[in-house]
């Protein structure tokens, strides 16, 4: 790869906004609509929502309602969409490693990705010799309703597939959050995360690689959190793989 | 004991120094959600008044948080400089104010600092309208070093945040090249990074160590990684210049962040170890922000601004380099538009400045919130205005990993040419040497091209 | 003829100039309340769009009110200079946008003026941020001249505003003699009048001469009545040094003021003709607002803002001394909160100096708003910022006869200190002389004492 | 009366906050926070509500409704103000001097003072050989309601005792508004003013004559607005009227 020359050439590698040029100190008008039009887009996703029924024919799951009775509440109100919906139940499975997944901040990414994550982990799961739960499928949910459905199902580990809140230049991302023993109150030291799994970021096989992982040295463990750190080897330098990713 | 004032002859009555400080508080979401906000602007005045009255000399009879239960509490009070604050010892949070406003100097707030208490300079705040945050912060003058200087009067700096979803070293490298052509990087180039691996933080780490000892950039670089993690880097050699955590204002956050004073310490002792600091030693970088209590179930009642001031105890303990509030980055649930985040910034700012720190705050919002350009922008230049030490530096305001939007490094061009404010006087003799201080050329300076 | 732009795959048409101008301007309540405010955030980013890449020249040809029905259609129009507008006129409003951020510089920007439609201007504004409205304005330099010089780089003038709910002169002296010992008043003393009564108003303008000449106070005064009350006054020959006018943007809300273009001659040949100046002949003083057109049903489906930079048309013809916009003074129908306040107020500012004029912002709101005096902080920091020419000075931001809250004496010294502003150099002279620039005597200097 | 001496002795002549004092360039915390408190007191005068049935039994009037169902309706919608609600009518009189009572941006003053200044005002307009109309109080009303409910009356003038916008020093404020030959479409140039009565302002005695002269000259000059100048002798200078109105 030939070392870039002009200022613009910067975009070449990387989705940031770099090589935007300058008129004066300011941003060129341009790029400045650019930005307008991807905020417009971004706040929009906010407000996407799961399309259940479809997820339910990829998952075969089981859906959740969190505490938060629609998304306005949901934005203002955490601690509902940590919860499940009064008089929700599920049927005990102690021991299992649950899948729950969540629409989070925003919909499209999980919507996208979940099915197939989903897929790779229950059979790489089974593989290692866990009993996997039917995925559960959770609305208007925080991370933590991962600690509310697990302690439910009473299981050994759960695994919660949830929509990171949408940026200008991704409105399709998901994180997965990997917790010990859940139940209630919970803290986030007590867990691991992969962030960034989309198109543009981590690819479904790299995050289901590294949950795998995860999962074993948890085991291991005997716990998730600050004191499992993520030790997986890292892929070989990006100078050494083919241009563009 | 109680607290009252009487306001439109309606007498209200304040059980604690706790349920005052909550009511005084300009409102904010994150009050709301925690059921502690003013249930009225007549209440609210009305704690206003009687905070007012109060001496300062109270804030250290009682805690907002149990002495026994907490250890950001014993923190704070254990620690308290009872001889700095002698000066003021007679004074009530008003008179406070009014000192401050009327003839504080630099040298004065700088005496004092270690006298105030977190909690004194919260209330202090809660009495202030936002020019007032600006005026009292523009006073204060904390300068630290690591290999340049940071919060020299008519200095801003910036720093350079060149995160990647996937921590690809060359998508990380061209946003630091961007970044340096729009003079972005003094406060320190520093990457949050996508994962928590450890080799993976090793080989960021010493991506961005090579780039700036290349071109002997005189800043320095940090990855953001949890303090455990980078522990673990600096056992295996890596260069760590700064020591990042998010911290708060309760044992119990930190807690739930997996940290505590004593692993700080560690963190701490081992990165002065490491000596790579050729001005200065101050080597921790913290980030902070209102509502994470609140998000961790760990506030005790207390209002998130008090909070969070407490979370500047817990950082001045280990003199950082650098210190920021992340205040519009969590959400709507603990600052829900503009306006509050605006408010917000500029309190973080001045409490933190009171405090002794080198308050940065990161102007920013996230796309749930009711907030957008123009609320940074007039963040940004009130911030500026008040002497903000530094703030971020975004390619395009967009940070494609934390899915957020801060300021730009166009956005730090504004901020300093619209105030005649300079970068670090060291970094901006560099900048003058590769050409870039006044223009961002087109064809890349060639020594810098070949990094890529 | 149309205009179109396609975001996020659908394509957006606006059947004319008025409507894409309408739909490209940031959210108002104004403009909801005409039914001409964008429907969604997509069809606004595609208005910008659209009207980026419109030549400026476009501007020349369309007309958003019809050049017949309108009078102030036709000055500006007519008054076209069309050798000052030659060198941009090449450029799209996106290209104007670019060349001012750049390039520009003030000498350029005041050649420039007379070449540009209050049309154009006010296109430019709705795809600027608020950094950008603060950056091109800070560059315009517009210097007028009566009896001090105001609008000099590094200045920041205040307009001494002393109003009594009955007109009470020992009420209108004390509150000028509190302005003048807290250094407002360089931009001019201006009285609004509780009445419009003819004697009232000649006793009032006495009174301010008298005020003036027994201190030897280099400024102006002005009292705020209707201009054919003034002229009345002029007829009877009381002393007046300003002649003050609302206008707005369209002939009709003009009619609705009861003024007209020839009314306006017609006062500004009798002042001119007074000669009081000593400095300069910029004897006219104008105040403008977002909302006064579609208040009056006089609108013509134009959005407030569009209609606003009009208004500035009609006030540049007359070579004022001052012009200001009274942005949050109207009301939560046509500017909502203090984010649309804030916005508002740095456009308009921002517009009226392209279009040449002395603009000063009455940084303000009503009760019946939502905002309070940090949104007003806020905006004063940001218009500091900008170099606006002066705001408002009134006793304790409450002005007890108009019923609103503007800038206080107290505002002008916090921005004048926080920007290292200092008043028009006639006035700070004489404030020194006096020994009041830079403390207030707990005792009044006794030569002011004597007025009361 | 004693020249001041100090600077906070210039409060003895005026309401306004004058005299404040200053800490650097700031407000001392004690001016600061009465100004928080009076905020929040004008704040809640806007939303103060006309006591009508007082006011009838006062006035013995008619009632209208604007077209504005509320209070935060009537703050965005000033046009439904200025009608009013669908299916009213009034009985017409044609040739009347109507006056009309309104809550306008405050209910307060007028609910004060609107009574007195109506009772003087029909004596004083009856002595001058006037139709009065009985007073019609008008809700969530804006000052061009008089141009409706006049028109429907077929009234040759009309005066809207309306209230002023609350300010921090006065929650309560009336203006009057004079129309001649009201009509919907009228202009404000078409009006005359009166403005700040309250007691700390004009009183309804000044009030009412000077309504009464400018009503009087309307008459002689056949329009209300900007041609018709107030030339309504003024009171002598305050200087010899006795200290504090
Ligand atoms: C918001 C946020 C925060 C906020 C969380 C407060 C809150 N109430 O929301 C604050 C600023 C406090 C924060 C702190 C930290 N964060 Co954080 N955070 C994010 C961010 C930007 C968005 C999260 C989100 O949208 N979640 C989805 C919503 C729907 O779920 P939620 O229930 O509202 O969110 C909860 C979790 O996100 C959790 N959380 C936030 N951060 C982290 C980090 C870890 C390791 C865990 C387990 C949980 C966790 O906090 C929320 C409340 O419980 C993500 C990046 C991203 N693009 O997603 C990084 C991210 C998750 N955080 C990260 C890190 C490293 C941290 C810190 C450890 C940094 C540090 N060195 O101290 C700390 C401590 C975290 C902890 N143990 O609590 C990393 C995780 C990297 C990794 N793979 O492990 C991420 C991916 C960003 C990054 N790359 O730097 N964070
Ligand atoms: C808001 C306001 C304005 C706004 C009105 C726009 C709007 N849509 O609201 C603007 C800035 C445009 C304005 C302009 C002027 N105003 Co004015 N205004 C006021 C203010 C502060 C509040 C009015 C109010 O609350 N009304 C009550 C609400 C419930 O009714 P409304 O229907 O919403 O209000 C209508 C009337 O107030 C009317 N209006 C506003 N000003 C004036 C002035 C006159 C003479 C008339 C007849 C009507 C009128 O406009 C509104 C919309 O139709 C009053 C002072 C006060 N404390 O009341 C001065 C006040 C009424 N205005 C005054 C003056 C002098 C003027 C101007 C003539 C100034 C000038 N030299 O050009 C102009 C032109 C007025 C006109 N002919 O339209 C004087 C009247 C003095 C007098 N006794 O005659 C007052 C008392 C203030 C003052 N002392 O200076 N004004």
């Amino acid at each position: 790869m030939s070392a870039p020359v002009l200022w613009r050439d910067l975009r070449r590698h990387t989705a940031a906004r770099v090589g935007l040029g300058r008129v004066g100190n300011g941003l060129p008008t341009a790029a400045h609509l650019d930005f307008q039009e991807a905020h417009a887009q971004a706040r929009d996703a906010v407000w996407s929502v799961l399309d259940v029924p479809a997820l339910q024919a990829a998952l075969g799951a089981e859906v959740v309602a969190s505490a938060a009775p629609d998304r306005r509440t949901y934005l203002l109100r955490p601690d509902l969409g940590r919860r499940m919906a009064e008089g929700l139940s599920l049927a005990p499975r102690p021991g299992c490693f649950a899948i729950v997944v969540a629409d989070g901040l925003c919909a499209t990414g999980v919507q996208a990705q979940a099915p197939a994550l989903a897929q790779a982990l229950t059979s790489g799961l089974r593989a290692a010799g866990w009993d996997v739960a039917p995925p559960v499928i959770a609305t208007q949910a925080r991370v933590a309703i991962g600690d509310a459905i697990g302690a439910a199902l009473g299981a050994a580990m759960v695994a919660v597939l949830i929509g990171e809140r949408p940026g200008l230049s991704a409105l399709d991302s998901m994180g997965i959050y990997l917790t010990h023993a859940p139940r209630p109150g919970r803290s986030d030291a007590e867990r691991n995360c992969i962030s960034n799994i989309r198109p543009g970021g981590l690819s479904v096989a790299e995050a289901s690689a590294k949950l795998l992982w995860l999962v074993q040295a948890a085991r291991d463990l005997g716990a998730t959190g600050v004191a499992l750190k993520d030790e997986q080897p890292v892929l070989p330098l990006l100078e050494d793989q083919p241009e563009g990713r | 004991m109680g607290f009252s004032a009487t306001v439109g002859g309606t007498r209200h009555v304040f059980a604690d120094l706790r349920q005052l400080l909550a009511c005084a508080t300009p409102f904010r979401s994150g009050d709301a959600l925690a059921g502690v906000a003013a249930e009225s602007a007549a209440q609210r005045v009305a704690a206003q008044r009687a905070l007012a009255d109060l001496p300062l000399a109270h804030f250290l009879t009682e805690a907002v948080v149990p002495y026994e239960a907490d250890e950001v509490t014993r923190l704070i009070l254990d620690s308290h400089d009872a001889a700095a604050f002698a000066p003021l010892a007679h004074l009530t949070v008003g008179g406070f104010r009014d000192w401050l406003l009327g003839e504080a100097d630099s040298a004065a707030l700088t005496t004092l600092a270690p006298g105030l208490t977190p909690e004194m300079v919260a209330a202090l705040s809660k009495i202030c309208r936002l020019q007032d945050l600006v005026a009292i912060a523009a006073k204060c003058r904390v300068v630290t070093r690591f290999r340049n200087t940071l919060g020299l009067p008519g200095t801003l700096s910036i720093r350079l945040q060149p995160n990647d979803p996937v921590d690809d070293p060359k998508g990380i490298a061209a946003q630091v090249l961007d970044g340096l052509l729009l003079g972005a990087g003094d406060a320190v180039i520093g990457v949050n990074p996508a994962t928590d691996n450890v080799e993976n933080l090793c080989r960021v780490l010493g991506l961005l160590d090579a780039v700036r000892d290349r071109y002997a950039i005189p800043t320095q670089s940090c990855v953001l990684a949890h303090v455990t993690t980078t522990l673990l880097a600096m056992q295996r050699g890596a260069p760590v210049d700064l020591v990042f955590q998010s911290i708060g204002g309760t044992q119990a956050v930190n807690e739930s962040f997996g940290v505590s004073l004593s692993l700080l310490a560690e963190a701490h002792a081992a990165a002065l170890a490491l000596k790579r600091g050729t001005l200065g030693d101050n080597c921790m970088y913290f980030e902070t922000g209102q509502g994470s209590a609140l998000s961790a179930d760990a506030h005790h009642g207390v209002d998130q601004q008090t909070l969070e001031c407490r979370a500047y105890a817990v950082a001045r303990r280990f003199r950082p380099l650098l210190v920021n509030s992340v205040v519009g980055f969590i959400g709507p649930e603990y600052l829900f538009d503009g306006k509050q985040i605006t408010r917000a910034g500029l309190e973080d700012h001045m409490c933190g400045k009171l405090l002794g720190l080198p308050m940065g705050v990161d102007v920013c919002y996230t796309n749930h919130a009711e907030a957008d350009q123009d609320d940074m922008d007039a963040l940004l230049t009130l911030l500026g205005v008040a002497g903000v030490t530094y703030v971020m530096g975004v390619p395009g305001a967009d940070d494609t990993m934390l899915a957020y939007q801060s300021t730009s490094f166009h956005d730090g061009l504004y901020v300093r040419a619209a105030l005649g404010k300079t970068p670090a006087p060291e970094f901006l003799a560099w900048l003058e040497r590769m050409g870039l201080a006044d223009r961002t050329p087109d064809r890349l300076p060639m020594a810098v091209a070949g990094l890529l």
